[in-house]
């Protein structure tokens, strides 16, 4: 597999040279860290929030710094966990006295290295509250779902949230009520090459399929015969309708993200019949996105996103951003 | 037994020759059950390990401790935040204290404390814990014998083969997990190992 | 090659309808057609800009329809121009009686499909204009050259340009000055796979890449093995800049643009080094984008398209728009 | 000779038959020089073409026409076009007249006048116009014969391997393009062909 890159070793310092080089006036780089922020942090007044995770989900996480989306985004290694110190570095340089809301992905090593980042920071006297995003329903066990595609939602909205001057308390609980009403499955046609090894996450045969993959190029839930687009839409809204819990008044957000190779042509094949499917069963869709929100590199394969809106959450998600890669 | 500073260092030295032999064979295990950079993770951090190690050190506890602080900022993942902890807390435990086999055992049962809570789990979760419990109760027992540390850091190692994970990235796995030795178990039995390697030539 | 599709034949009829279905209120599709308009077209007292050719190009072109950018987007099947008739119906759809601006690429087939719906259009008593981008200096001929990522430019400028009440020949003017001011030049890493046939547009060794590619998989002018991402983009820069004819004071807008399956990472990796570059030469950087504006389905690679600016189009680049690809 | 309603139907029936047959060869042809999709294009053309013959005719102007206004509406790309306007001009020539000799002449030229006009190329670029001129030059002579006439198409179909072409997606292929037949020279070359075999089982 080729890959436009120099030194496999350094693709992640010239990954956030370059970020900050498309976009000098409005994102910036702590020197020596692999934090980018807000150009303009802290904010005053501001609660800050913080995300971060392994690399390889481009433009997740940095494509989400901005007005109304994140402070900062700290970024490990492709698909390891960045370490404490660095995701520290973040919190001081977007706290503006009002705390920072720390957005985690439920994996054991995010967990733990922004865990111990909080530990910290409370050293430090800095405030810090965390939210950890579970939407992958593939994960029988709640509690040990993963965090996937759910999380661009609970930036925009916990970012809007943060704008309006909401506490910290505050906005923690509108990104816990995002967290609690998400959820996503995804599907691979091909996995991911890891730059450093140069080989693929899981063996897919020429006729299969992999259902209920996380983000990290590693194996799914179970392989499948090839399936049609159709197909395929059908099982994931059959799986994540039972999820959402609706109510006959109930509206939802609808993300269709495609994992970094798939063409946008086949995103909108897909989305048609996920949005005929929902119209079928009368779930009514308040908005929706298609396009590459948290990738996996070049997997080809897309994850549904369903998130059930109330007031609040709409308002949020309709409020200004302008983070690069989510304005609105 | 005893572990002097020079005893340290060299374990750690090897242990980091150790991680670059094998990056690729534990990134492979990672691979089967994870995501796959275990070896990288590991290997990037104690490259690093190694080469903050020609310092002076007054005691054996400021080279675990700046082992541990050199491991939390360069390894990343799940092992990084879990080795970390389990040098910091060695280090903490043997402060200002020469070690003896006593205190190798004090400072083991500490570091699994760490791991234990830093990670949530427990035995028998498919994890390096499941390495570091087994060698615990080795060190527990009166007379130290580093054959015998190797031996059981060896063993429940390969028994991690037939566990099903239930914490990290191989839970989601589940019965599939089954049939891989779990990565972080077989990084700690290096650990383990050259450290038995280490105090067996010093004995 | 395994794909997010249905029946290959299906596959615009099914796209045109997922884009509809996901922004309902901003974008419509003619009965019938493969032609999605603004939901709001025809706008009074403002010139419609169409543009459109073959599909596999997504986000082009319907991704770009919206108020400040396109009125219209004609599809065709994928890689092939769309026919008279349908371009006809764009016109008829958006024109508001001030007149419609073709943005038209320079291939044969879309400048003969154009040029005979502006005649039909002529006949119905429709006024229209043309422009023909030609922004790719892999092809020697100037007047040979094909139209590729800076369509997306003429789209953004000549549309902002409509918004403000222009005149047909006045937006002309402008998107022909985006023209004489935009060059490209891409490479692709791995070819793209043609849905229908299942067989990629030409062939490549592990090791080599391929030199000036167009956009509809067709090989490229030259093949070379293996190269970094720094050196492809000194490659790509040296071409470029002596065609961009920079004076002292000139500012350029940078465009680095994923050919489709190219992670988002890379493509920052990429753009790193062309900043360097161009900072080394003393060229200034007004703007830069960095993303999947002009793909062609799943191939890997990107362009780099360098645009002069001058007061005009700066201001005209930063004016708003609504596109669901290219908001500002 | 004479070209009746019925023999331009089975024709343009007889050319779809073709085009079904050939469209993967006419693609490969066209990935070697082009963007692959000529083949599709028109057999997806035709198809329709054929499709709507059914109807009631009143003269040979009448099917051309709704030929052309099929071509120029279902296929697309380059070719949609050329062939669509080539089928206009046969239609607006041969308007009111029975089809003989001469006026069969004098529709290809008007066609292919308009080929060059729509397309704005000459003889020699290695397109469909290197088969549709030396058709005309034999239709032009005085005795028609329907053999002598799929010969030269054949012939001037096979002599665009070795032309360099300068117009179409097969110019950005330069030099390179020597050594490919070019797919429309080709789907010409079987446009006359059908019409030699017609005509030629007319006669
Ligand atoms: N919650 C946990 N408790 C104890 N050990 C864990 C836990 N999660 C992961 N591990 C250990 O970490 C190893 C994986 O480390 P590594 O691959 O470096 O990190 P990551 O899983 O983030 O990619 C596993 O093999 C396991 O031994
Ligand atoms: N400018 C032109 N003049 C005459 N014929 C042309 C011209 N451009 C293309 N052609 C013909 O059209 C054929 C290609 O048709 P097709 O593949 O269907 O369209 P496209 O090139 O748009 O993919 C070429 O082989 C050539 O014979
Ligand atoms: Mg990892
Ligand atoms: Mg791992
Ligand atoms: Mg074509
Ligand atoms: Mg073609």
């Amino acid at each position: 597999m080729k890959k436009l890159i120099n030194q496999p070793e350094q693709i992640i310092d010239e990954m956030l040279d370059g970020i900050v080089s498309a976009s000098p006036s409005s994102v910036r780089r702590l020197e020596d860290t692999t934090v980018l922020v807000r150009k303009d942090a802290p904010v005053d007044g501001k609660v800050a929030l913080i995300s971060g995770g392994g690399s390889g989900h481009e433009p997740a996480h940095a494509g989400y710094i901005g007005k109304g989306m994140l402070d900062g985004a700290v970024s490990g290694e492709v698909f390891t966990s960045p370490t404490p110190d660095q995701v520290l570095e973040a919190i001081k340089a977007t706290d503006s006295g009002s705390g920072v809301l720390l957005v985690i992905k439920n994996y054991s090593g995010d967990v733990m290295n922004f865990d111990m980042a909080a530990e910290l920071a409370e050293a430090e006297g800095i405030e810090t509250a965390q939210v950890i995003v579970r939407d992958d329903i593939a994960v029988d066990d709640p509690e040990n779902r993963r965090g996937v595609a759910g999380t661009i939602y609970v930036h925009k909205i916990a970012g809007a949230k943060a704008e309006t001057g909401a506490s910290l308390e505050e906005v923690q609980a509108t990104a816990q009520k995002v967290i609690d009403n998400a959820r996503t499955m995804g599907v691979a046609l091909s996995p991911c090459i890891m730059p450093t090894s140069g080989e693929p996450g899981f063996e897919l045969a020429d006729d299969e399929i992999e259902l209920g993959i996380g983000i990290h190029g590693e194996a799914g839930i179970e392989k499948r015969k090839q399936m049609t687009a159709d197909e395929i839409a059908a099982e994931l809204v059959e799986r994540l309708l039972p999820e959402v819990d609706l109510a006959d008044q109930d509206e939802v957000a609808v993300m269709v993200n495609g994992m970094g190779a798939t063409p946008e042509m086949e995103l909108h094949v897909f989305n048609r019949k996920v949005q005929d499917l929902l119209q079928e069963k009368g779930v009514k869709v308040y908005d929706t996105i298609v396009g590459n929100f948290m990738t996996s590199l070049e997997m080809a394969g897309c994850s549904l996103t369903l998130l059930k809106l109330d007031d609040e959450l709409k308002e949020l998600l309709d409020a200004p951003s302008h983070a690069a890669a989510f304005k609105k | 037994m005893q572990l002097t500073v020079e005893d340290t260092i060299q374990w750690l030295k090897q242990f980091n020759d150790r991680l670059s032999e094998q990056k690729d064979y534990l990134s492979q295990l990672d691979r089967a059950i994870g995501d796959g950079d275990h070896g990288i993770n590991m290997a990037r951090g104690f490259q690093q390990v190694a080469e903050g190690l020609d310092g002076d050190f007054d005691e054996v506890s400021d080279v675990l401790k700046k082992t541990a602080t050199t491991v939390m900022s360069k390894v990343g993942g799940a092992s990084g935040p879990l080795y970390g902890t389990a040098f910091l807390k060695m280090s903490m435990e043997c402060k200002g204290k020469d070690v003896d086999a006593a205190v190798l055992a004090d400072m083991v049962e500490a570091a699994l404390g760490g791991i234990k809570q830093r990670g949530k789990s427990e035995e028998g979760e498919k994890t390096m814990i499941d390495v570091w419990a087994p060698v615990l109760g080795t060190l527990q027992e009166e007379d130290f014998d580093a054959e015998r540390l190797k031996q059981t850091a060896e063993e429940a190692m390969q028994k991690t083969e037939d566990m099903t994970a239930t914490k990290g990235r191989a839970s989601y796995f589940k019965e599939k997990s089954q049939g891989h030795l779990d990565p972080g178990a077989v990084s700690s039995y290096y650990l383990f190992a050259e450290l038995a390697d280490v105090i067996g030539k010093g004995a």
